[in-house]
């Protein structure tokens, strides 16, 4: 089925239509659901982060909206051989602090991200890079252990995010004098982009300023200020108020009214990222494939995407979300279907069902998907307890295996097939790096690790193809659906859009007269 | 004389602590009782008299190791109380009882009398349980109560119907001594001697033996065969009930039976009266304690503290503790600003 | 007989609780003579507080006067209006309570407690009122008046309290103090102090006092009058000889005679048996009655008047009047007393 | 006076020991690995490791623990585990904001609550005295997260015909006194309900006492005797509830935050809890009950102050 | 023995005290109006959560997505909620699961909380001190992050917010029990039982619980309304009951995302939680009011 593919498509243009001519300046206030940990790339590596350092810093290439790898701070790349990669920098960009930025910068950056001693949690983006050489003043050269083939796209992640060389020496620095690492960094960010970080009041708001003597096209907006507000109806109150011109998220139930509203409408924007119900695939019953087919034919996404969704959202095939690289357009999704799914259970010789239970966090729409999946199950008798847990502990949970069923997301900020199924289904992958089915199949790791290592993009596809095909087959996990980012826009302003991984793209936003 | 000991208390002192300072450590001490040593022997009825917070409860209290004192020896019937452990003791409270002042506060509101009794019973195993009740009726009529009011409540009956209760209760293990706490304190004149000729028949019947604690002296000349005085927590005198209302010798029993007024309007109205208020016993003055009120207090009071004696022109076993009890008696010394009022 | 300064006259006092009317006094008549002292007793509960108060009308919300007369210097108390009681209160009458712990305000200092009345009835101002509080305090004897003024009840024994409360209400020469109890909380000795200070400051500012007690030893000595009051009613008032040398109503002879004494030895106390009535359940006819070893059935069926005698002393038994119908000569707890047949009768209350 | 409060304040740190201690072993209990939270969903073994190595998590609790409490006597609460930031900076932002926000929250509690409990009491049994009851009896039934929603409902998003400067901010904390009203009502109604109560039975209470009637019989007025001579003494409890109040407040505030965006250390503290950031979580804590029992500190004197009493004991 | 002459007996009834004793409290408690309003809450709350979900005709679990956030009508009388579910056969049936939280957090409570109290005021010395420390450091604990931190320890669920919260009332308890205790403790007829040779234990259990049980009583009902209100404070914070259970404060929680939309999803949980508070502090009140003698007027 394909409900929410039509939603899928970018409204952006839509959005700003009839608005008026822009106007220079003005401060721009964003309502966000929590907080950035911390300013520092190599810091943390939660989107509320991302959003903020996407602004201050910029990476070596980016990827536009078909996820295809263009030039950031590199002009121009290419490999060498199999394991090594070279760039050509982009000449006279200078940090906030009027540092040049030079293949010197890269190294630095490239090295801090893997240092132990600064334990960053996206050292596993670049953990397989074994060496950054700096070839001249703008030409580096990047290795790796073995051939990885997104090496790019994990270069456009966040993480890689440049900072200015005398900050990361400050920061070094500060370790030696026992502070914690990226405590000069997170509290005074200094990147190459085109806002510069102002001033942060940790747990209230981060603002940014224009950065008058960016490299390329300078922002339209004097500032940029992201505001915390937790609870949705604020959010909205707030933008209805005037006093924030970005609400996001937006509920699903609350589209309509936005949309009908005078004050704003609401951005659509499809996801890159997946939510599924998975099963652990080592304890009984869910280590019959049969009974997870089953239970993929008795989830009945349609519902999911109305009730929890209201629409908003497209229905997943497989793991990965249209337009990741990989993501195969042929793959036959299970549909729902009690009848057959009965006939599986009675084979699998569960014809009068079983007691299970079905873990979530405190994530209100997971929650929600669960009470109908349990409705859901109720019809072939399979009775499911919910168990709702608080973040913190249901990760440690399931990546304990505990667990019988869960619901969980995974986010695919690299845009690559590779980010967005080795950890789910690599069977190296157990527990907390992602594989929380603990789905173990000898082909598919096969796959998966000729996938990494393949350079050639169309044998990649081939590749991840037959993967998705496999995954679909074996239903380590039921592919939910591909949410969209709901946003709401004040009519206020216009040029706003927001990326596949969530991050919001301020260049051209301006007010409007 | 063959008369039997019947409690015999030695040194016996009780200190509480007084918590705080940093740290809620013990700063200090309410010297309640101060090292007094008293005999009571088998049938007699002693009684302690003194003013409010001299110790007087807390005598009694101590002696029954209600409060454990500080030191000192208590020996019944024998018997040294203070060194068993707190079950033997429980084994012995049979023979010590207790009568409270306050009618109201001595029994449990949520008991009948029948299980009052009874349950005094259980605890000390004094009849099997099915001849209790027979016995409970029997004891509410010793104390003048009838059988139809043993299933009801405290609140149904009058204050001085409870004393009997708390009485009934007593008597319920078959004491030898009953320790009464100003258990007539709180009734009307009218039922008080209700009460007291109700202990003193019973004391009759049953050989009772009976510290008697009041600071009426009315009452207490009435009951006594002989009376403690105290006073901050220390024994000032001490004799038979004559020697003491008639014959006291320390200035402060005097000050004390001459201040209370008496029921007769023909008697002439003089009375010592005392300058200043009871001292704490936090801090009791040193040497002699009542020396800061005392109309005769000389240099030495100050520094020494008097023991009890018996001086010339007293009888036998009548002590008084004061340095200048012959002087007072002969003349020799003169009280100062010895101050005399007349209320009418 | 000099003429009363104040004039209790069938004086009716009543509360309204959930379980109905509690009559607290029922018929109590007084009188009190300038410059006298006149002695209240009775057992606990027999009203003798509720007199006091219904004179100065303080009572307890639930309470109400239902009838009689409070003459005070040949006016009504009772007709006047709240505000007319106000300036009585504190000023012309004042009262002494049975708590001095419980009396005095915690949180205001002794000096402010005093000044108040004094500002209020004498318009002194604050200074004026906080000096003359000083000497108030010196004269009930307190040493160093001029600190304890600035010190809280708290800080001061319960003796010195009970002084404060005299000081507070001697304060603006009141002509009549009633001191309800002032020595029940204290020790004798500092009793005896107490009882000294009032008799000497009555002497001195020749007022007329109502000494509240149940201690018949205190009413001995300090009263000039005694009312004995029995379940909510006067049973006998009389002169203090006449009273003490001739009881002669049973409640009282019983009171006298169940009195231990420390003064001289008793071979047996005679207690009135029996207890006082509960004020729900009144007895019928005469309250003592069901107490009463000489009671008969017109005891038992009909109230006795509170009817004076030769002296001018007044008796509420039937024993003394020509209605009489036990015997001429009747024993109560050992006392003997001769029945008055034939007296005329004149009913004191009207 | 003085050593009273030197006692007082010494006599808090058993009591702080006791909830840093408590506060640490329910960190450690909880299940839920600070270091995976860090990391994510995603996390290599490898990644985790690391931050687990960082963060020192690798000692034993009592290490930690001692760790931790050697850091505190030296004035260093340690590290926000998320941030890196000083424990301090990250309180220090937040703690006076939810200290207006109780402090406003007590005034409102407090001046409605007295009034509305003397007016009860002195007009006993009259209708005012019942409608003030039965509101009071709402307020204080009222969960106050859905006041807070409700307001929001009413005043911030509002009816349309709602005029504007009856407007209030939905979010933040403090810019103008339309972000202020909104949350100090959500949070303040329950105060001033129980404060309302208390005066009231307080009040009723004295005014029984025999003191007053002494006030009554030196002929004072009907006025001077209720609020001279009954109020003072009527509001020593209160008082006490006031502190009580004030402290319940401080960690009542998380839910208030949390609807109105506000930026305080209840919120801080919950999400501290949910990313397993202990020192941040063991910071507020500490540091909420130091406030709690500061107040009572304060709420003691303030009894001595009004009640000299108490001097006795 | 004789004794002189027989006491004039007081009442002559001769009905069985003991149900006297409560006739009083019983009258007096009738009395009060809002008393008696809010014990006949309490009694239909109590009824309709035992009863009441027998008499439902719809599956309060049951979903319909078709027809969510619908209004109230004569269908679905208190509306549909985000699923389609019937709320008001949701609150019905959530009563009962409000009411265990209140009863059982404060059983659990106060037999702690009674007990430490107990322990606490009889004894004294070391062993008070120590117990109400303890009780200062629960008190000083922020309430809602004890919870907080216990939910999370254990898991979201109706069991855990029940320990949650009673842990959260023991301080409560103790604190009055040991109030109420010393002041027994110092009553004469406890002297008296110990002059008897009474145990501790009878004297804690025979002579003095029963004597401090009233307070113990206005507390727990008064604590039964602190606690539902907790308890719903839990679930706003998404660490209460489980989905799909019709807790009240849940139904409050998952209900917010609507306010703006679809009211009623808010308006009546809430409304019912405020109802059941009500009635509980107004009886505990009437309870408090009736068993305090200086109330007695
Ligand atoms: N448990 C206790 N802790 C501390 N001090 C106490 C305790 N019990 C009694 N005291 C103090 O000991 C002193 C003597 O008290 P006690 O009760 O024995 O006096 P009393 O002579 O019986 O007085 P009263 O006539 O008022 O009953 C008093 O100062 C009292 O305050
Ligand atoms: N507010 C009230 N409500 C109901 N009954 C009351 C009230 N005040 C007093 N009474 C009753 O009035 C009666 C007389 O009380 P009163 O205080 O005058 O006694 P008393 O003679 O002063 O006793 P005591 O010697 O104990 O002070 C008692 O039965 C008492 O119970
Ligand atoms: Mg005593
Ligand atoms: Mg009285």
């Amino acid at each position: 089925g394909g409900g929410g593919d039509s939603s899928g498509s970018d409204t952006n243009s839509d959005l700003d239509s009839d608005k008026g001519e822009g106007v220079e300046g003005g401060d721009l206030v964003l309502a966000v659901l929590s907080d950035a940990s911390s300013l520092d790339p190599a810091g943390s590596n939660d989107v509320p982060s991302s959003v903020v350092q996407a602004n201050i810093y910029e990476t070596l290439v980016k990827r536009d909206d078909e996820n295809k790898v263009i030039p950031g701070l590199a002009e121009s790349w290419e490999p060498i051989d199999d394991t090594t990669y070279e760039f050509k920098l982009r000449e006279g960009v200078k940090f906030h602090d009027g540092e040049p930025f030079n293949a010197e910068a890269v190294k630095a950056n490239l090295d801090r991200i893997r240092d132990a001693k600064v334990g960053s949690p996206r050292f596993f983006l670049y953990e397989m890079i074994t060496d950054v050489v700096v070839q001249d003043e703008y030409t580096v050269q990047i290795k790796t252990e073995y051939p990885f083939a997104p090496l790019l796209a994990h270069l456009s992640h966040n993480g890689g995010g440049m900072v200015s060389p005398k900050s990361i020496a400050a920061d070094y620095d500060a370790m030696n004098s026992g502070k914690d690492a990226g405590s000069v960094i997170s509290t005074a960010p200094v990147g190459t982009g085109y806002f510069k970080f102002d001033s942060w009041q940790p747990g209230d708001n981060i603002k940014l300023v224009k950065n008058d003597d960016y490299w390329g096209d300078k922002v339209h907006v004097d500032s940029v200020t992201f505001k915390v507000i937790p609870e949705s109806p604020v959010r909205n109150a707030d933008l209805e108020t005037g006093h924030v011109h970005i609400a996001d998220p937006i509920q699903p139930n609350e589209v309509v009214g936005i949309n009908n509203s005078d004050f704003a409408k609401v951005n659509q924007k499809a996801s890159s990222s997946l939510a599924y119900l998975g099963f652990n695939t080592e304890k009984e019953p869910f280590n019959d494939p049969k009974v997870r087919q089953a239970i993929s034919m008795l989830v009945n996404k349609e519902d999911i995407s109305e009730g929890v969704y209201d629409g908003f959202g497209v229905l997943a095939k497989g793991p990965l979300a249209p337009g990741i690289f990989g993501y195969n357009e042929d793959a036959k999704p299970v549909d729902y279907n009690v009848e057959e799914a009965k006939k599986l259970l009675e084979e699998a010789g569960y014809a009068d069902g079983f007691k299970s239970s079905i873990w979530t966090n405190d994530n209100p729409q997971r929650q929600q998907i669960a009470v109908l999946i349990q409705e859901e199950l109720k019809k072939v008798n399979i009775e499911v307890d919910i168990n709702v847990m608080e973040f913190g502990a249901y990760l440690e949970k399931t990546a304990n295996g505990e667990h019988d069923m869960f619901i969980l997301g995974w986010s695919n900020p690299t845009g690559d097939a590779d980010y967005g199924m080795y950890a789910l289904f690599h069977s190296a992958q157990k527990g907390s790096p992602g594989n929380r089915s603990f789905y173990e199949n000898k082909e598919v790791d096969k796959l998966l690790d000729e996938g990494r290592r393949e350079s050639n993009p169309e044998k990649r596809i081939e590749i991840y193809n037959k993967v998705q095909e496999h995954l679909i087959e074996d239903a380590p996990m039921v592919y939910l659906i591909h949410t969209e980012y709901l946003t709401g826009v004040s009519n206020k302003i216009k040029g706003f859009s927001i990326d596949t991984s969530g991050i919001y793209q301020l260049q051209d936003v301006q007010f409007v007269e | 004389m063959a008369k039997k000991e019947m409690l015999k208390v030695e040194g016996l002192k009780q200190y509480f602590p007084i918590k705080g300072g940093l740290m809620g450590r013990t700063i200090n001490h309410v010297k309640a009782v101060d090292d007094i040593s008293f005999t009571i022997y088998e049938g007699e009825t002693v009684s302690i008299v003194g003013e409010s917070g001299c110790g007087k409860s807390t005598t009694g209290r101590s002696i029954l190791r209600l409060e454990e004192p500080t030191d000192g020896s208590v020996v019944f019937n024998g018997e040294e109380l203070t060194t068993l452990s707190k079950r033997e003791m429980r084994k012995h409270r049979k023979d010590l009882q207790i009568i409270f002042q306050d009618p109201y506060a001595s029994i449990n509101p949520r008991q009948t009398v029948a299980d009052v009794l009874d349950e005094a019973m259980t605890i000390q195993k004094i009849l099997p349980a099915k001849q209790r009740r027979k016995r409970i009726i029997e004891l509410l009529e010793t104390v003048g109560l009838n059988e139809y009011q043993a299933d009801r409540y405290p609140h149904e009956f009058s204050g001085g119907q409870r004393q009997r209760i708390g009485i009934a209760r007593a008597l319920s293990v078959n004491p030898k001594l009953i320790i009464c706490d100003e258990a007539v304190s709180a009734l009307d004149v009218s039922i008080q001697a209700q009460v007291l000729n109700l202990l003193e028949e019973l004391q009759e019947q049953y050989q009772l033996t009976y510290l008697f604690i009041s600071h009426d002296l009315g009452v207490v000349r009435h009951i006594s065969d002989r009376v403690i005085v105290m006073y901050l927590g220390k024994i000032v005198e001490i004799g038979d009930k004559h020697s003491i209302f008639e014959n006291a010798k320390h200035p402060y029993t005097k000050a004390l039976l001459s201040a209370i007024p008496v029921p007769d309007p023909t008697r002439e109205k003089k009375h010592i009266v005392l300058t200043g208020d009871v001292p704490s016993p936090i801090d009791p003055p040193a040497g002699c304690r009542f020396h800061t009120r005392c109309p005769f207090a000389q240099d030495i009071c100050k520094k020494e503290t008097p023991v009890l004696g018996t001086y010339a022109a007293m009888a036998d076993g009548h002590e008084a503790a004061c340095h200048f009890v012959e002087e007072i008696e002969s003349g020799t010394l003169q009280a100062k600003e010895f101050e005399e009022t007349v209320f009418g | 007989m000099e003429t009363d300064l104040l004039k209790v006259e069938n004086l009716r006092t009543s509360f309204y609780t959930d379980d109905g009317e509690v009559k607290a006094v029922d018929g109590v008549s007084f009188g009190l003579p300038k410059g006298k002292t006149l002695g209240i007793v009775g057992e606990s509960g027999s009203g003798k507080s509720i007199t006091a108060l219904s004179i100065l009308k303080l009572l307890a919300a639930n309470g109400k006067i239902v009838g009689g007369e409070v003459n005070f210097k040949g006016e009504n108390l009772l007709s006047y209006s709240d505000k007319e009681m106000r300036s009585i209160r504190g000023n012309a009458i004042s009262m002494i309570f049975q708590e001095p712990m419980t009396s005095l305000n915690p949180v205001f200092t002794v000096g402010q407690q005093i000044s108040e009345s004094l500002v209020k009835h004498q318009q002194l101002g604050k200074k004026e009122a906080m000096s003359r509080s000083i000497e108030l305090l010196k004269l009930v004897g307190i040493p160093s008046p001029d600190k304890r003024v600035k010190q809280y009840p708290h800080e001061l024994s319960g003796g010195m309290r009970q002084r404060v409360m005299i000081a507070i209400a001697l304060a603006c020469n009141p002509e009549i103090l009633i001191a309800d109890e002032p020595t029940t909380a204290l020790d004798v000795t500092i009793q005896a102090q107490i009882l000294g200070l009032i008799r000497g400051l009555q002497k001195k500012f020749g007022m007329s006092v109502i000494m509240i007690t149940h201690d018949l030893g205190v009413v001995a000595e300090t009263c000039d009058y005694v009312a004995v009051m029995y379940a909510g009613q006067v049973v006998e008032y009389a002169d203090i000889l006449s009273l003490f040398q001739y009881p002669k109503h049973p409640y009282t002879i019983g009171l006298m005679n169940s009195l231990p004494r420390h003064d001289k030895e008793l071979e047996k106390l005679e207690p009135i048996l029996g207890n006082v009535p509960n004020p729900k359940e009144m007895p019928v006819g005469c309250r003592f009655a069901p107490r009463c070893p000489a009671a008969t059935d017109l005891c038992r069926t009909k109230m006795p008047d509170l009817l004076p005698d030769e002296k001018g002393n007044d008796i509420r038994c039937w024993i003394y009047t020509d209605q009489w119908d036990g015997e001429s000569e009747v024993t109560i707890y050992g006392e003997k007393r001769n029945a008055e047949s034939g007296r005329t009768q004149t009913i004191l209350s009207h | 006076m003085t050593k009273f409060i030197v006692r007082r304040l010494l006599q808090t740190i058993p009591v702080l020991i006791g909830v840093s201690i408590l506060v640490f072993s329910l960190m450690y209990l909880i299940p839920g690995d600070p270091a995976q939270i860090i990391a994510g969903e995603a996390a290599s073994p490898q990644t985790v490791e690391q931050i687990r190595e960082k963060l020192g998590l690798n000692d034993p609790a009592p290490v930690q623990y001692f760790k931790y409490v050697k850091n505190i006597v030296q004035g260093d609460l340690g590290n926000s585990i998320r941030s890196g930031r000083p424990v301090m900076d990250e309180i220090k932002a937040r703690f006076w904001i939810t200290v207006e926000l109780s402090f406003y929250s007590t005034l409102l509690a407090v001046f409605l609550g007295l009034i509305a409990g003397i007016i009860s009491a002195v007009k006993h049994y009259s209708w005012s005295d019942v409608t003030i009851m039965i509101v009071a009896l709402f307020g204080l039934s009222m969960p106050n997260f859905w006041l807070g929603l409700m307001l929001i409902q009413w005043f911030a998003i509002g009816p349309d015909w709602l005029p504007e400067f009856l407007k209030m901010r939905a979010s933040g904390w403090g810019d103008s006194w339309k972000q202020v009203i909104l949350p100090v009502v959500t949070l303040g109604t329950g105060g001033a309900a129980i404060i309302a109560r208390m005066t009231r039975s307080s009040m009723l209470e004295v005014i029984g006492q025999d003191y007053i009637r002494t006030a009554r019989a030196k002929g004072l007025g009907e006025r001077v005797v209720v609020y001279r001579h009954a109020l003072k003494n009527a509001l020593i409890p209160v008082v006490t509830v006031v502190g009580l109040e004030f402290g319940g407040f401080l960690g009542g505030a998380v839910l208030t935050e949390t609807i109105f965006a506000i930026n305080g250390m209840g919120r801080l503290t919950i999400d501290a809890i949910r990313t397993r950031d202990f020192p941040i979580v063991q910071g507020t804590v500490l540091i909420i009950s130091f406030l709690f029992v500061f107040v009572n500190l304060l709420v003691d004197i303030s009894y001595r102050l009004l009640n000299k009493r108490m001097d006795v004991n | 023995m004789v004794v002189q002459n027989p006491i004039a007996d007081v009442g002559k009834r001769a009905t069985n005290p003991k149900v006297e004793a409560y006739k009083g409290l019983l009258k007096r408690l009738i009395k009060n109006k809002a008393a008696v309003v809010g014990g006949l809450l309490i009694i239909v709350f109590i009824l309709t959560g035992i009863v009441g979900p027998y008499f439902t005709w719809l599956d309060p679990n049951a979903t319909q997505i078709t027809n969510k956030l619908a209004p109230p009508s004569a269908e679905h009388w208190f509306g549909t909620d985000n699923y389609g579910r019937d709320i008001f056969t949701r609150i019905i049936h959530g009563m009962s699961i409000t009411m265990k939280v209140g009863f059982f957090s404060v059983a659990l409570g106060g037999v702690i909380g009674v007990f430490l109290g107990i322990i606490s005021g009889y004894y004294g010395g070391k062993m008070d001190t120590f117990i109400m420390r303890v009780m200062d450091v629960i008190l000083a604990f922020p309430g809602i992050l004890l919870a907080l931190a216990i939910v999370s320890v254990l898991g979201g669920s109706i069991q855990n917010v029940i320990i949650a919260v009673g842990i959260f009332s023991v301080p409560a308890f103790a604190r009055i029990v040991r109030g109420s205790t010393l002041s027994v403790r110092k009553l004469e007829y406890i002297d008296a039982v110990k002059a008897l040779g009474a145990s501790d234990a009878r004297i804690i259990f025979k002579h003095i619980l029963p004597n401090v049980l009233s307070p113990i009583i206005v507390q727990a009902t008064l604590r039964i309304a602190t606690a539902v209100l907790t308890a719903s404070g839990l679930s706003f914070l998404g660490l209460g009951a489980q989905p799909p259970t019709p807790e009240w404060g849940a139904m409050l929680s998952e209900g917010r995302a609507y306010m703006h939309q679809a009211p009623h999803l808010v308006l009546f949980p809430g409304i019912m939680i405020v109802l059941f508070v009500l009635a509980f502090n107004v009886f505990g009140d009437g309870l408090r009011d009736a068993l305090d003698p200086k109330m007695k007027k």
